[in-house]
């Protein structure tokens, strides 16, 4: 028995750790929120394998399970680093080599990282402003609000009743627009259809939902390696900046406030890693632990973030450190891909209360 | 308990609603402060009595004794009818009352007049880099050269120093006295050679503030409030009043109107987003905190009208409670939204003119801000409570 | 203007607490929850005429306001006071004096406190359990659970609809067994109907409302009392408590836990001042701000009442303080005539929303 | 990532299950752990490893090596069948470690065998009125009188005094020693002349604890454990494993599963509580916190069976967030009943036997019981995330 990651995961960990921290610098990332590109982020990280990771091998992928994703996930957080990672290298992959429909080829082009694939699922999951998705005949119309990211070549569709298309970036039909948020570490945008082609790719309700499922556990992991950050920030910080003659370490409030974010933190690495483990390894419990890994890493992500901010005092109200960027991120993932109180309804209709 | 005002301040309520019918022409629209028309009605504004209103006529106000109902009710009718109240800024809100209090009679004459007419306007230069809660170990150097000040180091929060012609500034004249004693308060000019202004982005991606650097700046002598080394309690006399300005009860009660509204006409599958009973119990919970800060409020506005009531612990609460409850109150708001919540900039699905998100964060930075919640609780226990203080470290030797 | 109480109200504040103070101190409050009897506390508290506050002059009362009354009811929480003034003195008189049947003898003998009304609303508020309450023909049969207090003379019973009755507590058909709760400073029971007597008060609704508002700001009014007391016997007890060579109220921990309570409650003092007044003088508020103030007095409670009990560290786990008394009441009144989630969900349908 | 626990140990869970299936008729019902049959379970228990299971045999213990699977499964599986797990008490749990680490083998041979068999029942004493969380400043005194020791003073939360034969308990034997270097750890019989004891009612309406009180108690000398002066480090040895087992994952586990089961079969105006999405969602809330204890125990146990996984950090906080989660559930329960939440004792309408109240406020008890929260949060800051102690306040002069 052994309930962690193996060494070949803390390998995987070590070296994205290291890229990230030699390619994605702070700077790096105000670049891309200043309105830069991700491409040479993404085309390192692919040189890593990342975009791999999932694809099965006969697709000139990797074949590994949702955790060392996962593990990608945190670190991807934890350096707040702008790409595609969670559609192209994770949910799209699964789905489409899950899909009975056949999409080997562009699978071996996702696993290189030449052709991206962005989410447009928003619809399917909590429909909003009468923003909507109809296929038929095998054109679709309508539009997608949220959709990531604002660069895909092409983009995994949901409709309302969780069935799944690929539509071309590059169709006459589909107009996209940038939709600005917080968040500037990743983009998402606004997709317009307009009888554009839509390729099937599953009518399963259940493939839709492991989809989701794995996408959900993705953020969790993302938000684990941001608010991580975020209070190892605070710990430093604090250990550094002196008032009242003594470093604000030693006073009991600000030590308090950084157990207290600790003390919530750290059962969510543990959870983080069953939910992704349970993706492939313990079935009957994937769709539960995924929702609720969700939800609870939203509020303990919002409650490090909010309490990191304040053991920074002014300064992580400023733009200086870029503390706000982590703030923000977790902010976003806990929005995506549904909010908490919606996906904690979830979790209780999957144990038959609703 | 007596709600009412009295007949008499119905009579004057009817004339600041009269004085606001006949004249909203003339007020200016939107933020230009420095602009004829902003001073045009300022000026208007100060001879009907409905700004500087207590400040005496000597010196450019109207002259009134202070009446706080009568203050309140031009607060009010100015906000209900959401016409400009005048010019804000800290040259009026702090400085001039700091003048009135402990200035000399030249530094009144010279100085309260062209501030409140809108022609001199100020920056803070009191928070530094290395001194945030403890305000006292601020390390900016003013040394005596003849019959200058010479002052260098570094300030920051210096909200408006990019528009101000002349700054109120805490420096360290007396490096040999205790922290607190060795502080004196400059007044000086923008225009000085040796400043320089670094704008500072805040969190919610605006430069609501600035850091200010001060090399060799030379200041006259004579441009000093108080004695030297009484900086600490010049700036103090009035430090308080800002406190109970950043969170006013009455702005939560139009946010969580705001709010109410959003949910009503906000739909997420198809049901209205005020039928989930899960955001409507929040919204509920959210809204009884701020009747409990409303009623707290009438309860401070009441003991400052009956020698005799004390409401200092409601008073004392107000910043703590107040930033908290914004901060919250906003966060709701985003999560109903789900993802559209997000939105900012110019974001077309934005809400509100992407305010929830602004205000989310802006009071994350009040929590932080005009006194950390953590020194709000050290003031709450001590003050309020008679809780004793930490002992004392002393300085470390270097 | 003033916000606050009158001279009058100040000194009914103070000949009430000194009543208290000298006769109920914590033993009198222990006698009473070990089985004794209420009987001279009630005694004590007629004599200063308080059953007799809120029933009109014409019936011998002294006609005095919902706020007077709070101001009592805080005393009477501050010194976790047996008796039944929530029925007797408040609920009880208001609801007879504005029936439209004509309640004056009774009512000059309830202002004595010779005649002792208690409550019995539980299943028109949120029935749980199937008990229910059902009157025909001036005869009712059902169960109420959980009314107060268990000495009555009368109960003034409501059923599902509203409508108001008196049954009397020597009548044969009519049962009466003690319900057990934490809270042992006051008692409630279980009321068995078999074709009892009801003497109709109102079948108007809305005098059904007003005096559930009137109880449930009573109910607030004893929760504020007990809190304060509980906060300054913590921050009493943390001046003098001494660890690690120093008082524990010079520890920033608890020094902030204790600057938490007093900022939570200080408001709620000025809440339930406005809510007893607004009862009465300002009637297009009152339903409202009762429902609020029941609920928000519910959640600052809870706070204070765990919090305090925290900063006496084991001694306030212990019975040797006797600080679990306020504890128990605060959690009691937590419950009684509504929790906060119901009481909120009505708050809601004030405002239109449902 | 692997969870299974290999073949052998399924094997070995079938042996405890037929073992189970096979005596379960043998083992006490409910509380009595002094009668014979509860020594007779415990000897059969013994024999078989299924409790004392790495007590070395000379000292009548099963005399195997660690193996914490096995430990967990043993655990796991009286557990399911709500079969009597073998004797408790602070005798078995505490003392018999520390003498097995730091006993004389006198010592050992002459405690331990009673100890675990039943025979000798004992109770601690270590905290006292004065001596809370600053439990070093213990003042209970032992002087050295001839060959005994003269014991004077009194304990606080010794909770088996009533029916204990022996106390382990710590004294300060030197005086005049910096305060964590004055103690020493006593054994004595709770016959000994001198003892009186109260019982301590708690909030729940229970005499779970009781105050020992000592007056000229005589100690024979040699029932020491460790030096004179070392009783610090003695009692310490073992206190942190206490702290591990007071709020333990899996009977949160199993609470909020009894809360879903009253969610519902508890209905309010017709409708089941479980139906109440403001209710469904705070259980739901529960639940995943439940979830990430659980996990988070999963990772502290796969620490201790693989040699360089760290999980400090998780066990550390396991108590603060244990007590927490489960005084919460208890309180959710409560709130959901609306008055029928506050039945307590022989209140017909009852739900759960009174659990919910009772654990309620025994989760309070334990938030501040072995380890505040506040002392719990020092922890974590200083040993988990490296923040420096709080300037130490010496000893004022009396």
């Amino acid at each position: 028995m052994r309930f962690g990651l193996s060494e070949e995961q803390t390998l995987l960990k070590d070296n994205v750790n290291r890229f990230l921290e030699d390619n994605v610098p702070l700077d790096k990332v105000r670049e891309y929120a200043d309105g830069g590109s991700d491409s040479t982020i993404w085309q390192g990280l692919s040189d890593l394998g990342i975009p791999a990771l999932l694809t099965p091998e006969e697709f000139g992928g990797v074949g590994l399970k949702p955790l060392d994703a996962a593990i990608v996930a945190e670190s991807l957080g934890q350096h707040i680093a702008p790409g595609p990672f969670l559609g192209s290298a994770v949910m799209a992959p699964f789905a489409l080599s899950n899909s009975p429909e056949g999409f080997g080829e562009l699978l071996s082009k996702i696993a290189t990282g030449e052709h991206r694939v962005g989410i447009a699922f928003g619809e399917a999951i909590a429909r909003r402003n009468q923003a909507s998705v109809h296929v038929k005949d095998g054109k679709v119309d309508g539009t997608s609000l949220f959709a990531f990211d604002a660069e895909a070549d092409s983009y995994l569709v949901a409709d309302q009743n969780k069935n799944m298309f690929l539509v071309s970036a590059d169709d006459d039909g589909i107009s996209r627009s940038n939709l600005t948020t917080v968040d500037r570490t990743r983009r998402t945008v606004e997709l317009t259809y307009s009888s554009a082609s839509a390729k099937p790719v599953s009518t399963d309700s259940n493939l839709f939902d492991r989809t989701l499922d794995l996408g959900r556990v993705m953020l969790a992991a993302d938000t684990l390696g941001a608010a991580q950050s975020m209070l190892d920030q605070a710990v430093e910080y604090a250990k550094q900046r002196e008032q009242f003659n003594r470093p604000i370490a030693s006073f009991q409030a600000v030590k308090h406030m950084c157990a207290e974010m600790a003390a919530s933190l750290e059962p969510c690495r543990a959870m983080v890693w069953f939910a992704a483990h349970a993706l492939s390894d313990v079935p009957e419990e994937a769709r539960l632990t995924a929702c609720h890994t969700k939800a609870h890493l939203a509020e303990v992500g919002q409650f490090v973030s909010r309490t990191a901010t304040e053991v920074h005092g002014g300064m992580g109200f400023t733009d200086l450190l870029g503390l706000h960027y982590w703030f923000k991120r977790i902010g976003a993932n806990r929005q995506w891909l549904g909010a908490p109180e919606f996906v904690r309804s979830e979790a209780a209709i999957l144990q038959g209360v609703d | 308990m007596d709600l009412s005002f009295g007949p008499e301040y119905d009579d004057f309520r009817s004339d600041v609603v009269n004085f606001l019918d006949k004249n909203s022409d003339k007020a200016p629209k939107g933020g230009d402060m420095r602009g004829e028309q902003a001073k045009d009605w300022q000026k208007l504004l100060i001879e009907n009595g409905y700004t500087c209103r207590t400040i005496p006529k000597e010196y450019g106000g109207f002259g009134a004794e202070p009446d706080i109902i009568r203050s309140r009710i031009i607060g009010e009718e100015f906000s209900k009818s959401r016409i400009n109240p005048g010019l804000g800024g800290q040259g009026i809100s702090m400085l001039v009352p700091t003048l009135l209090e402990m200035g000399t009679e030249e530094q009144k004459q010279k100085f309260i007049r062209p501030t409140i007419h809108g022609d001199m306007i100020w920056c803070q230069g009191y928070s530094e880099p290395g001194a945030g809660s403890d305000l006292a170990s601020l390390t900016t150097a003013a040394v005596l050269d003849g019959d200058e000040w010479v002052v260098n180091g570094q300030k920051i929060w210096t909200s408006t120093a990019h528009l101000a012609d002349w700054i109120f500034c805490l420096v360290r004249s007396e490096p040999e006295a205790p922290k607190h004693k060795g502080i004196s308060f400059l007044l000086f000019e923008m225009t000085t050679p040796g400043i320089e202004i670094r704008p500072l982005v805040d969190m919610t991606g605006v430069a609501n503030f600035n850091e200010t650097f001060f090399t060799d700046v030379r200041v006259p002598k004579n441009q000093i409030v108080g004695e030297r080394g009484q900086g600490w309690q010049v700036a103090n006399a009035i430090l308080g009043h800002e406190r109970d300005t950043l969170a006013p009860p009455n702005t939560a009660q139009t946010r969580i109107n705001a709010l109410v509204e959003l949910m009503k006409t906000e739909t997420a599958g198809g049901e209205r987003l005020i039928d989930n009973p899960i955001y409507k119990d929040r919204l509920m919970k959210l809204q009884g905190r701020v009747l409990a800060m409303k009623y707290n409020d009438m309860r401070v506005l009441s003991s400052r009208l009956n020698p005799g009531q004390d409401a200092s612990l409601s008073r004392m609460i107000t910043k703590l409670q107040g930033t908290e409850l914004r901060h919250e109150l906003e966060g709701l708001a985003i999560d109903i939204m789900g993802e559209v919540g997000l939105s900012y900039d110019d974001n077309p699905h934005l809400r509100g003119a992407g305010s929830w998100q602004r205000e989310y964060m802006y009071y994350l930075g009040l929590i932080i801000g005009g006194g950390t919640s953590q020194i709000q609780k050290n003031i709450i226990s001590e003050r309020g409570l008679g809780m004793p203080r930490e002992p004392k470290i002393e300085k470390k030797a270097v």
